[in-house]
């Protein structure tokens, strides 16, 4: 699993790559968490057009930093699922607190 | 009922065998020539409950995790055990978003995710001696 | 010696298992990070010893095969058993070409293959209670 | 486990696709004993660019052959192994009786 970063003025997009599961879990929310601090953005964006499996545990992680994010006012949204990892979006009903895009561009436009 | 292929697989309960675990489910599953969305969905089940049996049944202490896979015509049956803690009441356990472990951000999802992923899904508990979760799937081929 | 991570698999001694097991041994190695080759020298050597089993140990019979598969620092350990027929002389079923079965178009090779594609390989068996093959293969990195 | 045909004047080229182990062999012996039943050629020529593993059931496989039509006076011939199935074939002597060739075409000229 890797995970990398990329700024556009005050949201960070965050790439997810390889399969977030419980055991990936901790290194992708430590990561994530040390880059917010660092960066302090308003808006993140998981672009997960990389990430091949995801279970629970990877909606775990995504609530976590959607709530820290939504606490400060900022906005958390979500680009380029594969089907799989948009089914289980779906089904944990992460679809009501967190918008999907087809791609970072529309997201960063709309978000 | 006549058992067509069957395999036992047992490993310690240690994170990094959730991917490992997966793979040998959707392995043996792939006699039954599944589709990859079909495949993705046992993966995804498996995960969950191979992932509650380290968290929840051993809480992080080693132990062993069995899986026993049975193909039966068209179906796969999965039965995942382990011999941790126990669940008390199988009925809330089972609710969407009840997690006992929200400090370890828990979605409380898991069960949800195996029984939409699945046709079936049953659970059998002890306290002290610990869990099986049963989960069978059909593939319908016309 | 600390066994850093521990499975076994048990299966079928049907023919259609033997891609199944070369691949869950190839699954559980991955957390070495071998090479490609590695990789494939391992599944070689498992396929080799998982066919021995069904042909030779239980005749095309119904039985269990089962593995055992231990890393302990950067080796992998791997232990293929068969409760079938046994070998009656050790020495002279691992030379190259000899084949109790050339009915079978058996090369006589599997022994042979083993041992060049794994660090170690020992064999333990016993006439009517079966085989044990064990092998072990080393990683070295830089 | 596939296995396809094409003749070229008196030979017969075996296309194997998959993965050649002692499974798989029984259906593999079988197609290529019917096509060499049917179209009685001298020699043939194993094009193993889609085979993606073989152990020393496959060998065993490829020696039956060779015997049948060695004793015909044909001869057999192996292109495009990869790396894996190249050393099968080494360490199990096939490289002494069975030559291998990088393509079909110096196969064909060469046999
Ligand atoms: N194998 C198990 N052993 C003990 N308790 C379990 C086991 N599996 C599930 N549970 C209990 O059921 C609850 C709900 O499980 P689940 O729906 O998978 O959500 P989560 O894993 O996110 O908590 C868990 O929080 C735990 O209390
Ligand atoms: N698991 C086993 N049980 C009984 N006999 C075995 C077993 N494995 C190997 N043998 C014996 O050892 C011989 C040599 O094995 P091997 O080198 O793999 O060649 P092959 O499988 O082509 O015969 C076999 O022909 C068989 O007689």
């Amino acid at each position: 699993m890797q995970v990398s970063f990329e700024t556009c003025n005050n949201t960070l997009i965050i790439k997810l790559n390889g399969e977030l599961d419980h055991h990936s879990s901790s290194y992708v929310r430590d990561s994530i968490d040390d880059e917010i601090l660092a960066k302090n953005p308003k808006n993140i964006i998981f672009d997960m057009s990389r990430l091949n499996f995801m279970d629970s545990s990877g909606i775990g992680v995504i609530i976590g930093r959607y709530k820290f994010i939504a606490s400060n006012g900022g906005k958390v949204g979500i680009v380029s699922m594969k089907p799989q990892i948009k089914r289980i979006y779906e089904i944990c009903g992460l679809k009501r607190i967190i918008p999907s895009f087809d791609n970072k561009k529309t997201a960063i436009e709309k978000l | 009922m006549k058992i067509d292929n069957e395999m036992k697989l047992e490993f310690l309960s240690k994170s990094q065998n959730e991917s490992f675990a997966r793979s040998v489910v959707a392995a043996f599953a792939a006699q039954l020539d599944p589709t990859i969305e079909e495949i993705s969905e046992i993966k995804t089940a498996v995960s969950e409950a191979v992932t509650n049996a380290i968290i929840h049944g051993y809480e992080y202490e080693q132990g062993y995790v069995t899986i026993v896979c049975r193909i039966i015509d068209n179906t796969v049956e999965v039965e995942i055990t382990d011999k941790g803690k126990g669940i008390e009441d199988i009925e809330k356990a089972r609710q969407p978003l009840y997690t006992s472990r929200p400090e370890l951000e828990r979605s409380g999802m898991g069960f949800t995710v195996m029984e939409t992923f699945m046709d079936h899904v049953s659970i059998i508990s002890e306290l002290g001696k610990g869990t099986t979760v049963i989960m069978k799937k059909s593939f319908k081929r016309d």
